[in-house]
């Protein structure tokens, strides 16, 4: 691997330039007779100068210090980390598509909004759900999205006392955050033994000042809330309403639908489940299915069939608005269409069936060696505890930067909150058995070293770019930015 | 299981079946009711192969009249700007994009290096401390900002600009509305058209609405109708109430505008698409979000901070996280989780290879472009004035057709003509918002203007 | 030196001209004779910038009638088979495409192995010993076969079959004009349409012409044809004479048929563009080369190995190199230098993508479709049959309108109609060989029958 | 760096699929019945079976066990591994070019036509030459194709006793290799003290069994050759054709031509001086340039403009006929195209200016501490020795493998054959002085070293994937395919 530490501030060399652009060819304004004193830049930007072969080089030789599914398995559990069809990155970079703008008159955009259509039939089809709104960014925005449902609806019936949010204590971050955000007061909920949702907890919650309930099921221990039937009615007998957090739907396509589960608004993380690559963080698309009686709430617009056209409808009065500017992450709805139309009723079917398999048989080839708090027949992924070896001086954390070292990204670790030392694995569909054995095996060569050589373990990564970086400095002093 | 996805054959099928010590696939599933097990296949249409797939897409893409073979004269808020080819040899590194959020810093410094180039980047252009790792849209970045300035100064006033994006202020009104948070908009300032003040916002009205409520006061520059505003006189006003200036500010325009940090801004937000971002029909775009240090604890989303290895060399985490919602939950300050990185990237890379020359050019052609362009239209005699303050690459006029109609006409002719503002500011029926970036050429600009006035000639009307 | 391909800032030269201890640019072309230095620009157009660039690039490419947008029916040695998306992703990868020839192995394992996999992939199709690792094309591979039979004979005749790639004999001919080396073309066999031999070499022929002077005997299956012919027949007849057999066989078909290999052949030869290479309007494509052990040593081009480091892992090296011009320069077996690496990567993830599944899929529509063609052709009642052999993805008819103007009109309707025949084989005047790949869909085909009897039935003539 | 060291071959799961394609919907033909007995495969081909996922991941990790130019600093002399701008790679692939059949009626391919047709003027200029034909695939090729056409102008004259080819002995070994293919008589010429043809020796061997003379000037030492207009007269005289190996043309573009100095064909590298990428070994592009007198002689077909359309004209009697398939790499003429549009006359000149200075700026860095056998101002590259550092043992190879560890591709080492432990060094233009100062560091460095620990030097590489790779067991026992 080659070492150059430099950022690119630090390749910046005065008049060297990276682009070129056509000569301007009409008349130059006077900068400062047109816009007068104080208006134009008196300093900067120190924005690089540097040649397109520093920028290449630079950000090629970045990318070598990166680890994608593309590099090797990457059981980050709750993220469902499955390969990214590349027909798909190609059919999103068609000119025909990347080069529309928003505001075009929708006529001319009849490609675009049939996708946008269609994808919301088949979300609602494999959600189970009315109509679906491919408007959120992401799933935390879907969430936010739900909740401003839930609220509207509420106060549409001049309900108004419904103030709470009730999350189960292994809900993922997102949700009591967008609950707060939303204006909800969050009320936690603790797991049974069983690490479902305490039935008797909830029932001595549920009240009239209860707006809903947030669910993901599977759940974040990769579990099926089997009362979920008896939860929903719960719910709904009290008044509330049902979201569905749907970043575990890899488990469950065309096997079960949150819209039969009793869920009113359901999202799903389009990066996750339908295979949209997640650039490192982002852009994702988190749009949100909601039943008959929710749909006036849905965001404006609407896409609506008219005869034989796409249109936009933003004439809903009960709308909640609008949660983003225009109509969602449009590139990444594309990538989520193909990947649907790619893989087709079955598909789908066969990719949660092998994503449940992938999970069980690993949690089956650690079982002996590794804690497993709620070791049974696990959804799409399980959850493990290295509680055995953080007593040998050996943690989650530890385990995590050893995989490094062997060519794995690690499982997620310290999440859910409710395990001790958790590692989180979710393997997906697309892996191999070979992949999946491979893996088993490095799990328990370091567990055998945790009981035989448990110090050695401490200082990896070594084979890394960087050994293990101290966050704690980084927090106590933040350097957020090169200063020239 | 056959699919070129899902390696897994029918005979490991088996084998693992046994491994795991089921009898069928099914039987995995025994955990979810009976009656909640579907018994037959989604409705949703058969496979295609990849084939049928990239046929089937390029079909639907030729319904859209896209802006690689129609002139793009539209902008308000999403520009279609030049982006150099390199950027998307550098985005389409996979080890870039089939990446999650670099938790394991280890082996992400490649994406973790890149935020804290453009938190840089960010820093500079728009003359902040920090900047966070993005957010979805300049929309919700203003969303975040007003949040982040009602908590800092524990008031529950906003006020907003009329002139923002229309969009931003629908998301800011649908997130706030149970909010308790009040938002009192600020008129544009009209009076005659000659006016250099006019479109721009209307002061008198900010300083009567303005008291020791007011948590922060808002105002984008270039604002929609893509004129400039007075950054300064605001903040200084803002700051006098104890309240936060918020500006929303075009990224490409501060290569050659003032920066909004050193105008006196608290904040500053706005919309980084066109930063070698393609259009998308409106997604991904780029929030970006900047801050003065005073702010930097309170701010949304991920944040990219530098630090040292166990053998002293540099290096790069995911920081301030207890600020998020993975580890504050419902007190976190922001839900976000997913961002923009990918944009985020492709804005570091497209602002690298442009460098400072590069941008300043661009912003300047923008200019030289758009002046040129509104002139003409004004010379021709088919549109009229509207407004008269300096502007960037983007103007108002009124044409002598309504501006729907002359769009439609236009669109015939492999033209995306402007938008028209009055749908939503009634009070501009007949008002025409046209945006030229550097990507027209002479000869395309002055065809366009050819076109509307020959149109306007024609005397079409509703 | 303003450019954005070239570093050096004006003051950077200042520098550098005074390391060098020279005072200008122009000093450093000193001993350039002064008549010899330009004295005026080149006459060269001026600079595009990228943009500019693109765009009249892509009003180049739309002065073509591509394939994405019109139904190819044209074959005769270059194919228009279905390309998965994810080959160019893994054929941009900087690391491979942006590389020179692997020299230095221990940074070039990446190119090295792959080229080692491809040489396995070659001499599994093609049931052959070993591989190298590409030449130019099709046609230079038989040039370099040929060649390789003259040298291991010591022999100076050849024989080939008239049905071999025209292009092909071309190259041939040329090559080998004054090396007193003699080319024998064998007929192909015609006698009545129903003769299932029609087409295929003609046995007799060879056997009169083939002696002890015979270096080689060259045929091609399918043929130019797309017929199959009998290969075991003239290996037998090529060993009989102490000659080499050199067989050159399309790629795709070796998914069903038998490999040259199995059926007797010293050589395979061929075209790989079928396997994942765009057409790129005929360049660059990728001519395959194997061998039985025997020639081993004598083959032309790069030859990668396995080998072990120094710590005894396994490794990849060019290897052989004692045959090549940079070792042996007048005495190398052949000039070539640089091959068609990156063509050959393409093939190899092409096929590992196919697999051995895919590819037998491949063959097997390409031979289901165009089967189905012809006989819909034939019974329109519009063209008449001219052989009556087995073939592959490719057949001849005569149609009752002249190929060229047939064409002609097809191409109006999008149509790329099929070759005509008579440009190189007078004898068949009229004739039309029409390719099918597995791209091609029953309603394309029924259309592309329809669109041709209507116009034969038209009556068009030349 | 993960480590997986299986060939794709030891990745194949039998019934594992990687494809995708349409259903066949038209009726299965019998394939026994309709091909019969011995026709049809009975075993085999062991193509590997294996996902998409699996050959993505495969061969992106091998990639990254390659280094090419977006990785670092190349100066790999004689090979002008100069920066691939990224604008034409994007060219090559839009459809309107890469999905043209060749055989298409060619006014259905007017734009392909009009870029071969420009081009041969382009390069006709650049070249100094009549016309070009764009057909050789390679340097290799335009050679081959170069002395097709001295022998086919001989025969026309029936000048049949112009037997031989004179190479001087700096010359590439394609050179001889190509004139021996040709069916010439290979003579080699040496150089004189100064590394330039040696003209006492020229003048002894030309007489009028000397066919040609091949040259590539600057030679490969990096050095002009002075008395080119004397040596092309003498040729001359004697009734012999001049070839220019255009490998060197980064030196002189816009500056010399090879048509001025006397040179009758000349070929050039698209792939080296018109900065079309490499491709790990090609695909490549040899274009050569012919004075007026031998245009009859060009392979066919010669692209023409009749009225307003390009044609191909077949219909040349004297015409060597054709040496490849078609009418040469097109898709790498086209990015080669692309490049002269955005350089224009200032920029090629630039390049060669800039190249020119980068190599002198190198040479002067060293010329201490490296024997620099013509030492004097050099164009694009320049030959250094390692005899100094050999005789403490460190071999220029031993150097090249350090560079390795150092994150350099290192230059040319043993060759041109005529300089002991020579290692050519050619940095290009596209490279920034920091990188130059960089490298320049770097050889100094490993100069010291060869000084005071020579030993150390030996072990090298050791940070990349493969250490010191055996090729003389490679060679010796050849393992060229893997078996199952
Ligand atoms: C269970 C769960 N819910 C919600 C989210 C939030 O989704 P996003 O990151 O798309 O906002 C995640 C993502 O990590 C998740 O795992
Ligand atoms: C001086 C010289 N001549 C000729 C060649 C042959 O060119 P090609 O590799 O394109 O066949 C080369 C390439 O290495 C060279 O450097």
């Amino acid at each position: 691997m080659i070492r150059d530490e430099r950022l690119i501030f630090e390749k910046s060399v005065p008049g060297r330039i990276g682009f070129t652009l056509p000569a301007n060819d009409v008349p130059e304004v006077d900068l400062t007779e047109t816009f007068g004193e104080g208006v134009l830049r008196s300093s900067g930007p120190e924005i690089p100068e540097v040649s397109e072969v520093d920028v290449i080089r630079h950000y090629t030789n970045l990318s070598r210090r990166n680890y994608g599914v593309d590099s090797g398995f990457y059981p980050l559990g709750s993220c469902t980390m499955k390969y990214n069809p590349k027909i798909n990155e190609d059919i999103a970079s068609i000119d025909g598509f990347s080069q529309m703008h928003p505001l075009q008159n929708p006529m001319s955009a009849q490609g675009c909004l049939e996708i946008f259509y269609r994808m919301d039939k088949y979300l609602a089809e494999i959600l189970g759900m009315e109509r679906v709104t491919l408007q959120p960014a992401a799933g935390a925005q879907g969430e936010m999205t739900g909740l401003m449902i839930i609220k509207a609806y509420h106060m549409s019936r001049y309900d108004e006392k419904r103030v709470k949010i009730i999350v189960p204590d292994s809900s993922h971050g997102t949700n009591p955050a967008s609950a707060a955000l939303a204006g909800f007061e969050v009320v936690q909920i603790p797991s049974d033994e069983k690490g479902c949702v305490d039935m008797t907890a909830l029932e001595e919650i549920l009240d009239d000042t209860v707006a809903g309930l947030m669910l993901t099921n599977p759940n974040t221990l990769g579990l099926f809330e089997e009362n979920i039937l008896k939860i929903s009615e719960m719910v709904h007998k009290c008044g509330g309403l049902l979201y569905y957090d749907g970043a575990n739907m890899n488990a469950i396509m065309g096997i079960a639908r949150p819209g039969d589960m009793g869920f009113d608004i359901a999202h799903v993380n389009l990066h996750k489940t339908f295979s949209t690559p997640h650039g490192g963080g982002g852009p994702g698309s988190g749009p949100i299915g909601v039943v008959k009686e929710l749909v006036p709430f849905l965001p404006v617009p609407v896409i609506e069939k008219q005869d034989d056209y796409y249109v936009l409808d933003y004439d809903r009065p009960l709308s909640i608005g609008k949660v983003k500017s225009f109509y969602g992450n449009f590139s990444v709805v594309l990538k989520a269409f193909s990947y649907i139309m790619m893989m087709g009723p079955q598909g789908l079917k066969s990719a949660s069936q092998a994503a449940v398999l992938n999970a069980n048989y690993i949690r089956k080839k650690l079982e002996d060696l590794y804690d497993i708090p709620y070791n049974r027949i696990c959804m799409h992924e399980f959850v493990l505890s290295a509680d055995r070896q953080a007593q040998k001086g050996v943690t989650a954390l530890d385990i995590a930067k050893n995989l490094l070292d062997e060519g794995y990204h690690p499982p997620t670790v310290y999440f859910p909150l409710i395990v001790h030392e958790t590692m989180m694995i979710e393997p997906t569909e697309t892996e191999s058995p070979e992949t999946l054995d491979a893996f088993v095996e490095t799990m328990r060569r370091i567990a055998q070293l945790a009981e035989t050589d448990p110090e050695g373990l401490k200082h990896a990564p070594k084979n890394t770019y960087v050994t293990r970086l101290d966050e704690v400095k980084a927090a106590r002093n933040p350097v957020l930015r090169w200063r020239p | 299981m056959k699919s070129s996805y899902i390696p897994m054959t029918g005979e490991q099928q088996d084998a693992m079946l046994a491994a795991v010590g089921v009898n069928s696939v099914e039987e995995l599933f025994s955990a979810i009711p009976e009656e909640l097990r579907l018994k037959e296949d989604l409705d949703i249409p058969a496979p295609l192969s990849e084939y049928e797939l990239k046929k089937h897409m390029m079909a639907l893409s030729q319904q859209n009249f896209d802006s690689s073979w129609n002139l793009c004269f539209l902008g308000a808020g999403i520009y279609d700007h030049f982006i150099p080819s390199a950027v998307k040899h550098i985005t389409s590194r996979q080890e870039f994009y089939t990446a999650y959020t670099p938790y394991q810093p280890e082996i992400s410094q490649g994406v973790l290096q890149s935020i804290f180039e453009y938190q840089t980047m960010i820093s500079e252009l728009s003359g902040m401390d920090a900047a966070n790792a993005s957010l979805y849209d300049g929309a919700t970045a203003l969303y975040e900002a007003v949040l982040l300035a009602v908590r800092h100064t524990d008031r529950k006033e906003v006020l907003i600009a009329r002139s923002v994006n229309p969009e931003y202020r629908k998301v800011l009104y649908s997130g706030l509305k149970y909010s308790g948070i009040i938002i009192k908009e600020i008129e544009f300032y009209t009076s005659t058209v000659e006016d250099k003040k006019s479109g721009t916002l209307d002061f008198d009205r900010l300083q009567s609405e303005i008291n020791e409520n007011t948590a922060a006061v808002v105002i984008q520059s270039p604002n929609f109708f893509g004129i400039i505003e007075d950054i300064k006189s605001a903040s200084q006003k803002a700051r006098e109430a104890g309240a936060l200036m918020i500006a929303v500010c075009d990224p490409i325009s501060l290569g050659v505008l003032e920066s909004p940090g050193a105008l006196g801004a608290d904040i500053a937000v706005g919309e980084a698409q066109p930063l070698g971002n393609p259009m998308n029909f409106g997604g991904p775009l780029l929030g970006y979000f900047a801050v003065k240090s005073p702010y930097i604890r309170r701010m949304p989303g991920r944040i990219a901070g530098q630090t040292t290895d166990s053998e002293g060399r540099r290096g790069f985490v995911l920081t301030l996280q207890a600020r998020e919602q993975h580890i504050r939950r419902e007190k976190a300050t922001s839900n976000i989780c997913t961002n923009q990185a990918l944009c985020a990237l492709t804005a570091t890379v497209y602002l690298s290879l442009m460098g400072r020359k590069g941008l300043k050019e661009v912003a300047r052609q923008c200019i030289d472009k758009s002046y040129y362009t509104y002139r003409a239209l004004l010379e021709s005699g088919q549109a009229d004035k509207v407004f008269n303050a300096p502007f960037f690459r983007e103007f108002v006029v009124k044409p002598k057709t309504d501006p729907e109609l002359l769009n439609d006409v236009l669109l015939a002719e492999g033209i995306i003509g402007g938008y028209d503002l009055s749908k939503e500011y009634p009070e501009l029926e007949g008002c025409w918002l046209v945006a030229v970036t550097e990507k027209r050429t002479k000869d395309e600009i002055d065809m366009f203007v050819r076109k509307v006035s020959s149109i306007c000639q024609g005397g079409l009307q509703k």
